[in-house]
């Protein structure tokens, strides 16, 4: 069987899902978009799907379009939540998980995407946070990722500006802002996925099987804690690239990616641990 | 607020935008590329206005254009640009970057926080969040409060009560009511706190044909309505219109170039064209008819945004 | 709150009602005589519920007949009553002379704050008024706030989450999707802010079927459904019954002469009736069919209120 | 012509309504729901009406029924506010005018529809004030009215308990408490109309034909001003009276009455002055 990097990335972002979860992802995500339907169409078929943008409850969009809020990410869902009503649920717990991203992002999970360079005198201006600054402190937890890894410019040791706070910034921890959501637990890259060890640091636990730990030590501005038990990312099942292709047809997840990385394929038959 | 009891709020799209004056506090209706509120600000544009200080929650080209074209002083959204489609607002990058515009980036929720007590008569609302990101150093007018039951410390917001709302409508009539599509965004928050709605309808029909659709925004809460068919173009504003992609891509390279690219675009489209009749010419009714096939097939939608 | 994702919520109305355990505080949806959870009074009282306390906004015979039996502990309502048409709630008018029910009256402006606090995870909610009112006497819970703003002193009250919010809606699905009719009165806020809905529908239909007339309350803040025909008698839930006025005399008269009358009521109404089905017999098919004639003429509608 | 002394009260509740008003009345009361009927197709047709517990903006209903919250009184109305909408309006200063109501009302106009005797142990427990202990505070102006004047238990020197504020509490003043809204404007009972001085004490200033001053100050628990230009109320309008009976047809307004004011009817012919 055959797929390319960018959908076993978006099968590895699903299987952060847990069946049962409420989820929600910001825009400007179809990574996490196309994911969410993956695991709401394989191993987590009870989930509550919130599309992000539009707030519609467990749509089955005919296709993923460019744009975040588009009548097409409705479609088939039997309901619409108002935006306060969504940012209420959120900010009183219950929402589980937010998928999240950042032009930089930390040791601790602290995110950026406000600016590059000093805020008042941006290197670069990015798009902004949307939500995330009140969300990231009381949705259950946080899957983090990014398709810029190698550039060496998207994991450093502290962001230029924190968004949305990870485990730690230097205001102190979650618990000592009295912040209920537990924060990142998954950061998925196009080399590997990380955890977060008990300090609330990024842990390396999985890596794509065409990289290596010191690919992942030369592209990271932090230092890289590798678990014990690190692995290759389980690959992709059948079900989940057949419901990944017919999700996204027009393949907007791939615009997150780099030409380099768009031509990454990998083939795998059947071996133990194989989820096809 | 206060309610306007008027019978008629028909005004053409030229009285209407001239409701916004220089350095006005600005909600802009909608969000990312859905029902925003550009017949209104290319109008503003042509009328030359300067200085507004804009707030919301996820947009873009509405406020990348009033920022290329020298109107915006203030920026207070919680994002601005095209997604990873098309990448960053390249005008409001340009300012943001050179200092021209001052960046007061926020919160959608803290947004909602401050238009509830604007709403709700406040003088200041809690919030969860916003501790412990650098967002905070960006407002200066936050504060804090204690919570007299548990103690606990919370960032307090200032109500926010915009001088004029900015929306766009598919359906509405001339006492002002609006009938939305889902989602809303923040437009019924904006309705509400803010001293004034100027709107734009795609269409204007009886009171009765409103109510029919659904009553979204009241008349008593809007001061003026101007019919401007596609008034939302290049966004969306269904089940009319779908979003043109190519007209924004072409806004979002002239915008990147800068310079006469950026020029040629605002004179063409905006400045050039001194209504939105010869805008519409500009743009082709061929191919505005073309954004409303979205609803023919799946094939067809997503023809639109290949 | 929390989501509540199960596929299939339906229930027997007396294992709905079993969900509420004694002691429970419990919302009581609609308000004065329309739309009030009935059934689920009805079944409470068969099951000889205690200990109640009940929130929410103006109430009727839901609260009254609850207190006639002894159910409630502490009523939290702004108004309990039968207008100026029947005039005072009868059974609670005594218990509250009496002190068998500690009267809490609260003020719907202010339980929609506390609801409010409670939908957005916050500790406490600012208000307004409440000062200068003697109301506040009978709330020891509430607490003051000094603005960081304007330096303003204002009354703060605690977040209000009930255990369990009885609603009744005219149709819903198995889901838990229902679709009410305005006024929602505090349904909407009762089913964020609760920690479990129970619901009662005249009717349950399929999904698509609540979606084309609206979801109202979506099925993710609904712990339970249960079907029941004129579920709200003798209130009324538009469009399908007028509420039944010579059946609330009825119950007035009854409540008022307390004692054998009152006891007579409840045997024949609500403990002697040991079924909804039971309970739509002795009400008479033909009666509850005629309040749903109210939409054949404006004649026939004033008939069933002369 | 001839009307009846609750048509009459009706008009005169109508004539507090000033064009272009938002006004509201609370539940449980047909005459003040009458006459906002008869004002708006009258002498105010630019005001906006909010049924009492509908929440329906302008509606034209068929009949005023017994019940406040009925579909009849949504009838014709081209919006209806949510509950929260609503209070937030009128919590926020857009309401100009509630009609209040009270088993006691005081000379400062504050009301007591809680308890008479003490609230620990009633002597009599009344209904309760609905949304008024907020709205009172922030709404323009309140028309009071009662229809048990002469029963000498209406109007008292001190409420038991204070449901609504009027111009001044033991707590002090409207200003002193920060309240925004003017208060107390006008008290319309079957004997009269009051409205209030500088001090915020009521001060009559009409009589209906049938009744003398000694009448009020017999049946008034506190000291009554009398406006040096004391006047009849001007009599119902021929336009009033039409409007009023055919809004109200089943004559609910009626049910606020003892049987012996229902009994006072009134002939008046075209004098200057009169308004029909």
């Amino acid at each position: 069987m055959n797929f390319s990097l960018d959908e076993w990335f978006v099968v590895a972002l699903a299987r952060t899902i847990r069946d049962r979860e409420v989820v929600f992802h910001g825009f400007g995500s179809p990574c996490a978009q196309v994911a969410m339907h993956v695991a709401r169409h394989t191993h987590a078929r009870d989930m509550l799907l919130v599309e992000g943008a539009t707030y519609a409850v467990n749509p089955d969009p005919p296709f993923v379009p460019p744009t975040g809020n588009d009548l097409a990410l409705q479609q088939g869902a039997p309901y619409r939540m108002r935006f306060e009503e969504f940012f209420d649920a959120a900010v009183r717990g219950d929402v589980d998980r937010m998928f999240l991203s950042g032009g930089q992002i930390d040791a601790y999970g602290n995110t950026n995407v406000t600016a590059i360079g000093p805020v008042s005198a941006p290197k670069v201006k990015l798009g902004g946070g949307g939500g995330g600054c009140n969300l990231a402190a009381t949705i259950g937890h946080l899957t983090l990722w990014t398709t810029r890894h190698r550039s060496g410019r998207a994991l450093v040791e502290r962001c230029d500006f924190v968004t949305d706070m990870g485990h730690r910034t230097p205001e102190g921890s979650r618990a000592e802002l009295g912040f209920t959501g537990g924060g990142p637990e998954w950061l998925v890259t196009e080399l590997g996925v990380f955890d977060y060890d008990a300090g609330g640091r990024a842990r390396l636990r999985q890596l794509f099987p065409d990289v290596g730990v010191e690919d992942v030590r030369a592209a990271t501005g932090f230092e890289v804690g590798v678990a014990p038990d690190l692995r290759p990312v389980p690959p992709p099942g059948t079900a989940e690239l057949a419901v990944l292709r017919a999700a996204d047809p027009l393949g907007v997840r791939r615009s997150e990616f780099s030409a380099r990385d768009l031509e990454r394929t990998f083939t795998h038959g059947h071996r133990p641990g194989c989820g096809c | 607020m206060p309610f306007q009891l008027g019978a008629d709020k028909l005004l053409g799209l030229d009285r209407a935008a001239a409701l916004v004056p220089d350095g006005a506090l600005v909600a802009l209706g909608g969000g990312l590329s859905a029902r925003l509120p550009m017949a209104l600000v290319r109008e503003l544009v042509r009328q030359r206005r300067r200085g507004l200080h804009v707030v919301g929650s996820a947009h873009g080209i509405d406020v990348d254009l009033l920022v290329a074209a020298g109107a915006i002083a203030v920026c207070e959204e919680s994002y601005v640009g095209f997604e990873q489609d098309l990448g960053l607002a390249p005008a409001y990058r340009r300012a943001a970057e050179a200092g021209s515009v001052e960046v007061r980036e926020s919160c959608c929720a803290t947004v909602l926080a401050q238009l509830r007590a604007a709403e709700c008569g406040l003088p200041f609302m809690p919030v969860r969040g916003v501790k412990g990101s650098d967002i905070r150093s960006l407002h200066p007018e936050y504060g804090e409060v204690t919570c007299p039951f548990t103690g606990e410390t919370l960032v307090a917001v200032p109500p926010l009560c915009p001088d004029v709302a900015l929306l766009h409508a598919p359906l509405g009539d001339r006492r002002g009511n609006l009938h939305l599509e889902q989602p809303y965004v923040l437009d019924e928050r904006f309705a509400a706190a803010s001293r004034a709605v100027v709107a734009t309808v795609d269409e204007l029909v009886s009171t009765d044909a409103v109510v029919a659709a659904g009553v979204t925004v009241p008349a008593h809460l809007v001061a003026a309505v101007a019919e401007v068919p596609y008034g939302a173009h290049p966004t969306s504003c269904y089940p009319r219109y779908a979003y043109d992609r190519p007209h924004l891509a072409e806004y979002v390279r002239a915008a990147t170039a800068g310079g006469a690219d950026l020029a040629g675009y605002l004179d063409r489209y905006v400045t050039g064209a001194p209504t939105e009749e010869a805008y519409r010419k500009v743009v082709g009714e061929d191919r505005l008819a073309a954004l409303g096939r979205w609803s023919e097939s799946t094939a067809a939608w997503q023809e639109l945004f290949a």
